[in-house]
């Protein structure tokens, strides 16, 4: 039997990326850092570091830990700030072989419409992923996407500052995700991805302190992969612009996994530490398995899970378990 | 820099705990310099999560055979992975990364190594005697057994010191740098301090040489996720007058490991 | 250098336990489904398998899978119910050597009421944990303690019906656990336990089904340990009762970090499966770590943990790292 | 049942992916039944998280020294880690566990072993004979090479099926089985069948049985997290007349593994 190539293309609002497959913020820089070890003309794209209004400096040290399957960081999004951006970033950003989505996160409305209109204006960026979900800058960081209506404030407030996909970036510490995704999409988010780290904290019992710098940290790695999928599966059920997955996507099975639970493009993060082809190796298997499945596109794929009908079914944030 | 397959040639424990490493990288895998690091999968299975920083012992090249080595101590989970790969192994490794040592012209090099942190700076005593510059070699240990690598170096004068006094000097390897200043043999425009080890005794070394105007380069060790510079974990905090106080964090993998020592803010650094 | 042997026990309400481990609930069934395998004797107690009004039968297969340093379970709160929990279960956990705690869950306020009154008749429980957290049973199960309002509810209808230590148990998949933690201690409950598991979900992608009978489970293992010990440090900064902490404890290392961030009992999980020595081996790294300290008692570790005053911390769930 | 540990005396792969391990017991591990099963930590480190059940292919007794006997298939994480145990490993366990098969007086009884699921019943099969009492074993699997402990099997008569024809019977173990009914020296009342292998073939041999109101009991398998009856973690369906539609689920791993295969909703089993 021989198959035509299944088309690996996905929409993101306008956008449209060549395969599902992005690199997430703040695991390879602004592209060059890794342009030895990753082949971005291979991938979908990349989002950056998160960018902010100033210059941070980020976090004191130590910064990262390593736990169960998982890490823990606290970088606090060190970044150059706007300006920095603009004049350091841009130029090379420019160069790259692959979709750039550039990711920003103000500590109030203002910054977040500056962000905006300077990422927009620059024309570097094919769409702006909206971070309004780190947790390791503060006091405003969380909040943002820990509540419907400040993350309705942010987004009504960008929305009619650029024609670029916006892209909502959803924490997954919250009693209910799929809330603050759908306020996104009432605000005009052409988009949301899922998940940012969870909050976690590491000790040392040797010298009764925290591990980090900051006490907390985000949880990020295999180890969330589980809660990361059924964020997804909650929010791809309340909001029907695409999600892209994200949470510890270590195998290119993982990939699928994500597609299959309902997300239009997948981010991989923590494993490309370790693991600097897995991004490429998410594209071959995607494409491999659409092959074997006989579909004529991986968007066929995209929430294909098959849920019998009698089973549980999670519908805005609630468990529906069977009795 | 590059992701390059490498295979274990040996694996041996030369002082208890404390492993020698070689690994046959490929040609792809640039000439390092010493202070220079990889970044190694310790084992082919997804645990550990990341890979783990270190600095190498020394570079082989024989006819078209490079390897690399590396000498480690088991202390957690990565480093008793690693004890257990066998001869034979395929792992794989990022490097060479970072900065090395970098000596000035015109200078006696004088090296002060703790415990395992002798190991770039064999890599570098090597590095000085192929260049014909002089250097000195001032190690500590906590005892005879943990002295590896004193009998290979050529080219230079070596003093030992140990903490059970097994042999050399009985106290710590400071003494013995104080000793040599003492002695007036060496001035701030002689001669300039290399140091690996514990970053305690790193601290302590960095203060004698500020505290006498004499250059002085370490190698630092901490936490790393990437090792290329792009995730921002491996923050050095530095003292307020270099830009310290948060004010920028460079990142070890990058800027160092090897690093100005008297710009280093050592209380901060964990 | 000799010592006394420090004192480990602790209190929780009026109930004093003769050394901080409990294993959690769910975990052991009744106790005697381990008695060849754990010397109950030797630790603090057990928490019962959680019992609700009417016997359930719980999910339907497959019920656990493994994750990366984790397991998801659906079991679907399995119990004899009330009237088969005094018939068949209090004649056996009489004779236990330790203490115990009896778990309960009602659907509605009425059958918490019944439980609590039920159970307290019994004479068998040395103290009820109000499991009001459990993902697996719907469609109330979460919600009792992802709403202060209805935790308090609970609360209150039950303080009034017993003597016995109340603790309430809580489930991390909350915005700000913290804010259930002190309705609970408001209205009356004399500690709190946590974290019950994390929603999580497995995806098989070749035959592209949820694994879990009921799509979606609790996430518990040393992947959740980070998580846990935040949650546990976010709501000792908010109460003033006892916290029972539990999440991933694996090694008895971990018991030790529990109690350091402020847990004044831990709960043994998941990690027991695979190693039912663990409770009696955390006891005794309890001790032995009271000792090297030199305290006179392990309450001299709660909350020891020592974190520099220019760090970042957490208050009530919002995270205040510094810029 | 006990917690004891064990060690590897022998882990050895005797068909591609298919390894028979032997483990060193003390004496504090109790004599199993056949279709018993034991819940084992297949490595010392932390990963994987669970136990792994695992059926007694034979248990052995020589003086004072007792061992236990698994054949396992790489399938997984688990079994994969497992597979590089060498010998000399200590590793523990968990059993003997579950209940095992329940033979009648004055039957016959018809083995009906798929693939590897052959373990349980070969361990069945010498109990039988020790007890002199009639059997007869029909063995199917993929190929020649996947028919182990055929040889070893005394005391009964054996009939082979291979899905490659390679040899024996070319086609499935059911045939077999349908074959010698029809042949008609067997009743419900002379023999019953006990099987054990892939769920599929459990589900045909199971439906067989039932239509002819054959006594059958099948050996499960499911994943399990405590396997002593605590977490309700092995719950198996039941058919709605016997207690099924979820009005109650067995637990695996103490009310089975083996279980009358005549009311086990297969559908419903993952
Ligand atoms: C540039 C650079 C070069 C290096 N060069 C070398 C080298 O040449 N040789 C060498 O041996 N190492 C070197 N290191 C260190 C090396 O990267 C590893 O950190 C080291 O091998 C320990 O890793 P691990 O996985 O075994 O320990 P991990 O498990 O990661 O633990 C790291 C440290 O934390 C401690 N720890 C672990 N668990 C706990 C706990 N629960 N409570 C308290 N403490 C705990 C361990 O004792 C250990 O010191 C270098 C590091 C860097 C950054
Ligand atoms: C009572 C009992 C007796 C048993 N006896 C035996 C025996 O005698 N011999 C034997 O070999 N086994 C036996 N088993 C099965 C055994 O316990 C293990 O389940 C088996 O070894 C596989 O474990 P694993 O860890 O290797 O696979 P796991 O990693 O746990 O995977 C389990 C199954 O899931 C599949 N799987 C894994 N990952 C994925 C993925 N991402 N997507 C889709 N599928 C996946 C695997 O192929 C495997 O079939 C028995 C089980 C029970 C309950
Ligand atoms: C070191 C590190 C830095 C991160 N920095 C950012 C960031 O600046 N902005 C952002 O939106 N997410 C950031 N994240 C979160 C990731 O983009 C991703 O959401 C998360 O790590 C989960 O995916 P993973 O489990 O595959 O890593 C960071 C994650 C890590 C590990
Ligand atoms: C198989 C299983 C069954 C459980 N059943 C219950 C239960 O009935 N009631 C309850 O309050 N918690 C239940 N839990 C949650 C545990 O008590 C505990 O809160 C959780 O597993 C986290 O701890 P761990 O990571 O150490 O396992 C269950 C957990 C597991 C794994
Ligand atoms: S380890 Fe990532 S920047 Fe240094
Ligand atoms: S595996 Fe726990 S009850 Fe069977």
């Amino acid at each position: 039997m021989t198959h035509a190539s299944p088309s690996l293309r996905v929409r993101v609002g306008s956008l449209t990326l060549r395969n599902p497959v992005l690199v997430a913020s703040g695991i390879i820089g602004y592209g060059q850092e890794y342009e030895r070890l990753v082949d971005l003309s291979q991938i979908g794209g990349i989002v950056t570091k998160t960018v902010t209004r100033h210059a941070r400096a980020g976090n004191p040290p130590p910064r990262v830990v390593e736990t169960a399957a998982g890490m823990l960081n606290s970088i606090g999004i060190e970044n150059p700030g706007l300006e920095g951006f603009l004049e350091i970033k841009v130029p090379v950003l420019r160069e790259l072989p692959c979709a750039v989505i550039v990711s920003v996160e103000g500590e109030d409305v203002q910054e977040f419409c500056d962000l905006v209109e300077g990422v927009s204006g620059s024309g570097v960026a094919h769409a702006i992923e909206v971070n309004i979900s780190c947790p390791n800058v503060g006091p405003h960081g969380l909040r943002y996407s820990t509540d419907a209506d400040m993350a309705r404030e942010v987004m009504s407030a960008i929305r009619p500052l650029t024609q670029l996909p916006l892209i909502a970036k959803l924490t997954p510490n919250v009693t209910r995700i799929a809330d603050i995704a759908a306020a996104c999409e009432a605000c005009g988010a052409d988009a949301v991805s899922l998940v940012n780290t969870f909050v976690g904290m590491a000790v040392d019992s040797r010298t009764r302190k925290p591990i980090l710098g900051t006490v907390v940290g985000g949880l990020s790695g295999p180890a969330i992969k589980p809660l990361a999928l059924a964020k997804v599966w909650e929010v791809v059920q309340a909001v029907d612009v695409p999600v892209i997955g994200m949470g510890g996507i270590t195998h290119p099975r993982d990939a699928i996994e994500f597609l299959l639970v309902g997300s239009t493009a997948v981010q991989v993060g923590t494993a490309l530490f370790s693991n600097p082809e897995l991004a490429e190796a998410c594209v071959k298997e995607i494409e491999s398995y659409a092959r074997r499945a006989e579909v004529p596109s991986v968007a066929d794929l995209i929430g294909a899970l098959d849920v019998p009908a009698e089973r549980g079914m999670i519908r805005a944030g609630r468990t529906l378990a069977p009795r | 820099m590059n992701l390059v397959g490498c295979s274990v040639v040996e694996n041996r424990e030369i002082a208890p705990g404390n492993f020698l490493l070689t690994l046959k990288v490929p040609r792809g895998f640039a000439r390092p310099e010493p202070g220079q690091f990889v970044h190694l999968r310790v084992s082919p299975e997804s645990e550990p999560l990341l890979r783990r920083p270190y600095s190498l012992e020394g570079f082989v090249e024989r006819g078209k055979i490079r390897a690399v080595r590396i000498y480690y101590s088991v202390v957690g989970r990565g480093s008793r992975v690693l004890a257990s790969q066998p001869k034979g192994q395929e792992l794989d490794l990022i490097g060479p990364l970072g900065v090395g040592f970098t000596p000035r012209p015109r200078r006696t090099s004088v090296l002060v190594a703790g415990g395992r942190g002798v190991a770039p700076l064999l890599f570098f005593a090597r590095k000085l005697r192929e260049k014909k510059r002089p250097f000195l070699f001032l190690f500590g240990a906590r005892s005879s057994r943990e002295l590896y690598g004193v009998r290979e170096i050529r080219g230079g004068r070596i003093h030992l010191a140990t903490d059970d006094g097994s042999v050399g000097y009985h106290g710590s390897v400071l003494d013995l740098l104080k000793r040599q200043w003492e002695s007036g043999e060496h001035t701030p425009l002689t001669a300039e301090i290399f140091t690996c080890g514990p970053h305690g005794l790193l601290h302590e070394v960095a203060e004698f040489a500020a505290g006498r105007g004499i250059r002085c380069e370490a190698s630092l060790e901490g936490p790393m996720a990437c090792a290329v510079g792009a995730c921002r974990g491996c923050p050095v905090p530095l003292l307020p007058g270099a830009g310290g106080n948060g004010g920028r964090y460079p990142a070890m993998c990058i800027e160092g490991p090897v690093m100005d020592a008297t710009i280093v803010d050592w209380e901060r650094l964990p």
